[in-house]
């Protein structure tokens, strides 16, 4: 964990009212693992006052970049950053990762909602060749989904614009029935609908499953104890998801 | 200069400590921050048995402020004094435990069981707590409960006592007065001020517990006029608290009569920020030729006297 | 869609007033802002004798705030019946006088004179006023003044009698109740919280008389509690104060249970705030097919059932 | 009284640290007169809070500039705007302007200590051309000098960097000590030391003297009653200097 005074690179509108920051981190790009986050100082004042966290979009060598929409004023200051602006970073942040290099599985199927599309690419990039990957992502409509660095793309828009008519879910479905998938996992990531459909599709079909999980965050490195998500059968009542996730198996996570 | 604070025989080695709640037990980021550098960690309030917390969300922020409802979760005395202390014994901050309790009996337990450990320099109460046997209200806003705390802690320890004051009271002199009457070596000025946030599109409140406790520079100017009413009621020191985020400020805290400082939420945003804070003070010092910070303490200039409590606004 | 709000048998156009010391007598910015469009005005403190206020600094900038130590500087009833009146009789608002006093018998003698005027709707009383007779202290934090202080004036007044609140009690519900068993028509929440800033340079106090007043988007949250405590306490209705600056803020306002808002500080940055802000809980009414806003007034959804007082935080 | 929706129109750094800030503005600069002010809202957020005050530098056709240097937050804000970009301006304010157009004088002696000068080259552009003027201005050192807009210069620096190494004060005393001034009448804007100096110069000389005051400001339009100045020998103890002044006559009050 390091607290690094990047400069921002470049910001790039990548998809319709969706930003992508690249920002050089020469630190925190050491090791940082699919899955976690930065917690990101947006403003010099004291509105906002928090950092503001964001997955790993990418990693390439010295350069960590992020993708995120325009929701608040956060996210406002970072879409109008300019290249070579200091950007106080926190990171890397999170334990608990997208455990990507054992023997256990065959096939990974990526699933997204929205922005909850933000960390797979770089987990894509991580993913070892001998594994076979399937991307499956939903957005309101074509202009905002994200297909920068997946591999076998199926995608679902609210709107039908592209895509299937309807939701990841039923992408994940169609696809499971009409292929016979080696030791298949998923990795998913989006709002909390989705992901506890995602969840009751993984338990029915005994298919291991990922979450990584948003929440409003203070210090994204558990101090603050603010960031509680219920566990289900561990003998700790919470984790914090800064600290213990972002990642957690699905079936240890309530919500 | 003399930057050093002390305390009922305990030297502190700058007047800079991190607000209880926003640090954890200092061993999270022991990696991120040199624990040598600033005056002291207040820890999470730890309570006898660990706290589960209360349920998601906890947190939201607010104009230059956050709320929080935590629920003083925590991981309990002992776990602390088995797994946390020695992990701190390598530092050269001090350690002041924070407790936190729902009975007289729990708090004298709590301190009880810390009170030999060598490493707990001292004891902050944070009295902020609901009293199971009157219903829930608070003992911070009960100032016979403050007394009987304060006097049942002070028969059991003889290292440094503080008690916490919350600013959700009409006069925080009287309960600065009570401490004080009971032989509390200093009061910690201020805890959270209640408030609430409502998410307009749910209708819900952005924490699940309704109200929560509001921090940050939102609350500074409130957080000094607290400071200097205790200031003006009591003679032990004040470690003064709310919405710290720069030197200048706890330049402010200390000429309102603030002995010393704590920095609470800005640690999230800057888990470095007590030291930048005790830097600046330090550089301030030197270049007004300060020779000792408690020559700041109280040396506001007001041409009226006028107190807190009494002005026409 | 019913915007329009009733206390008393006094029918307001809306729910959104601007509140006491924000706007002056209504007269200054007529040219400005339309005054036809929103629910009323709060007037500038009234005393029996014109006040000239504290000297200077009265004002300073805080983190999303402001301190304020005006001293209540105002015309004077007498001449606001003289030379305000007039020239507020063309425009549409409400006019509520709001009162100000250093003692019970003034707090009458003020409404007697404002009463037989039929431009003034209703009254508000401004209870955070020294009280001479007690050395300073402030009516408002004594629940037994705030109680006499109802009575008296009730018996003299049969429009809306509005008692305006101060926050710097331990139990503002306490306050509510004296006030609604007094006869009060509606209480008013919050006054401004008692706050300092301090000069670091010259080492003086921002404001001449040490401390002043808190207000703006900071206290919020404060408020927010504050008039959510009230709301569980009293049937009466209340009006919603503290930090409003958009109509976001009045719908949690409404959420947690005031039955119409008052705009303070955001009209010294934008006058025409109150029009900006009724027009924006219009619209959204209209979007949710809200027909009348009474029915949001406290209409949050909190799955516990925490008060105010008794949560961990 | 207009609340007016302006674009910025130029920011240009006119002498070390100090800019001048131009924004086109219809209907404010319809009307606006020598020692009146505006209040800018300096940025969308709620940090800084309230407006802030600025006198009018110039006023040619639609066009009305403001100078400042940055002391803080709000200053910062303002010197970073870009052409084009919306300023919500509060204009113009003060009831109390420079008189200029009366009979009673003949000689026009401006008086300024650093931003101070502020006011004084629009009041230059309407000083009736029968009436002579002579500029004392004065600043820390000569690159902090402003002396655009302002006509027959005499200079003071603190560091004597440029004209004399002292103080307004001075040249004005020295130049009156040598020159036969006809009808004269001082309009000073400065720092308050400075003020009380050319009070008392004036006292001493018998000559009309009127002062743009300053101070914190929340609402610049007689709402707050935030910004009282002690009147000297009126009815009334304070005077407001949003409402009242900024322009006020020298002897009527005491600071
Ligand atoms: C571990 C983690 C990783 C994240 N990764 C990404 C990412 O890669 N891309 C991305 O666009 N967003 C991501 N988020 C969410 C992102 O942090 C928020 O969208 C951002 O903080 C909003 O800031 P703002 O100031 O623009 O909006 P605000 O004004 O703070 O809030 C605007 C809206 O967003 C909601 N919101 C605020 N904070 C969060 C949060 N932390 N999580 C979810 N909703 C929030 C608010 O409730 C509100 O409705 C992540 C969050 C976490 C905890
Ligand atoms: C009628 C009037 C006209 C003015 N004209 C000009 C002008 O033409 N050019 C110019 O540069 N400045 C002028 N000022 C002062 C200017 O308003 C302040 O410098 C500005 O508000 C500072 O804002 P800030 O956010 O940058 O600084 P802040 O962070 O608000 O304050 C920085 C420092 O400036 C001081 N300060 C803040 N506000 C004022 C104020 N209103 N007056 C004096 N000191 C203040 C503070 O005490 C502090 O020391 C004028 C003020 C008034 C009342
Ligand atoms: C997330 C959070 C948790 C806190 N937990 C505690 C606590 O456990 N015990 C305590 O006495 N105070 C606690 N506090 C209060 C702080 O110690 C401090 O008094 C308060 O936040 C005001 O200071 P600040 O504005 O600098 O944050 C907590 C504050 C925050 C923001
Ligand atoms: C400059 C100023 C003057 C005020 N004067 C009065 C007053 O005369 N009487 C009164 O009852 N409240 C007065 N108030 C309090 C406001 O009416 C309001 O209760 C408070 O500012 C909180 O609302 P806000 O945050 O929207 O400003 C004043 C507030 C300010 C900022
Ligand atoms: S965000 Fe602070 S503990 Fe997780
Ligand atoms: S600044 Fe508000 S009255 Fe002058």
């Amino acid at each position: 964990m390091i607290q690094e005074c990047s400069a921002v690179h470049s910001v790039e509108e990548i998809a319709s009212n969706i930003f992508q920051l690249s920002f050089r981190s020469p630190s925190i790009s050491r090791d940082v693992k699919p899955g976690q986050f930065v917690n990101v100082k947006v403003g010099n004042g004291i509105v906002p006052l928090l950092r503001r966290p964001f997955s790993i979009f990418s990693a390439e060598g010295n350069i960590l970049s992020i993708i995120f929409n325009v929701v608040g004023l956060g996210t406002k200051l970072l879409s109008e950053k300019k290249p070579g602006e200091d950007l106080d970073v926190l990171g890397p942040l999170g334990s608990g990762v997208f455990p990507l290099d054992d023997a256990s599985y065959e096939t990974a199927l990526l699933v997204a909602g929205g922005l909850g599309v933000a960390p797979l690419p770089f987990l894509t990039s991580r993913v070892p060749t001998a594994k076979k990957i399937y991307s499956f992502i939903g957005a309101r409509t074509s202009a905002q989904l994200v297909k920068k660095g997946l591999r076998n793309i199926q995608s679902a828009t609210d709107d039908g614009s592209e895509g299937i008519h309807g939701t990841v879910v039923t992408l994940l479905q169609s696809f499971t029935a009409q292929h016979r998938i080696e030791s298949p996992r998923i990795y998913a990531c989006g709002p909390t609908p989705m992901m506890r459909a995602v969840k009751e599709f993984a338990f029915e079909h005994k298919i291991p499953c990922f979450f990584a999980l948003e929440c409003e965050m203070a210090c994204g490195i558990g101090l603050c104890q603010g960031c509680p998500v219920e566990m289900t059968n561990s003998g700790k009542k919470f984790s914090l998801v800064c600290k213990d996730g972002p990642v957690f198996e699905a079936s240890t996570v309530s919500f | 200069m003399n930057e050093s604070f002390l305390l009922k025989g305990v030297r502190f080695q700058n007047r800079v400590f991190v607000a209880s709640g926003t640090f954890g037990y200092g061993d999270e980021v022991a990696g991120l921050v040199d624990l040598s550098k600033f005056g002291g960690i207040m820890t999470k309030s730890l309570s006898l048995k660990p706290r589960d917390g209360n349920p998601p969300p906890r947190i939201t922020e607010t104009p230059s402020g956050m709320l929080n409802s935590i629920g003083l979760a925590n991981i309990g005395v002992r776990k602390f004094i088995d797994e946390k202390i020695p992990l701190l014994r390598t530092h050269r901050c001090g350690i002041v435990a924070n407790i936190a309790a729902s009975s007289v009996e729990e708090y004298c337990s709590v301190l009880e069981l810390l009170d030999p450990h060598k490493r707990v320099d001292g004891f902050e109460i944070n009295v902020s707590c609901p009293n199971v046997k009157e219903g829930g209200l608070s003992f911070g806003t009960d100032v016979k409960m403050v007394s009987r705390i304060t006097r049942e802690l002070r028969k059991r320890t003889k290292k440094p006592l503080i008690v916490k004051l919350t600013p959700n009271v009409t006069h925080i002199s009287e309960f600065a007065r009570a401490a004080e009457a009971e032989g509390a070596d200093a009061v910690s000025v201020i805890n959270t001020l209640i408030g609430m946030a409502i998410n307009i599109k749910s209708r819900k409140p952005k924490l699940s517990t309704v109200t929560g406790g509001l921090s940050g520079p939102a609350i500074k100017p409130i957080a000094l006029a607290k400071v200097f009413e205790a200031f003006n009621a009591v003679k032990i020191p004040i470690f003064g608290i709310g919405g710290i985020a720069t030197w200048e400020d706890a330049i402010e805290f200390f000429l309102v009569g603030a002995s010393a400082v704590q920095v609470g939420t800005i640690n999230f945003v800057n888990p470095g920020a007590s030291i930048d804070i005790a830097e600046g003070i330090a550089r301030y010092c030197a270049e007004n030729s300060i020779d000792d910070i408690a020559k700041l303490v109280g040396a506001m200039k007001a041409d009226t006297a006028v107190s807190v409590i009494q002005s026409w606004l």
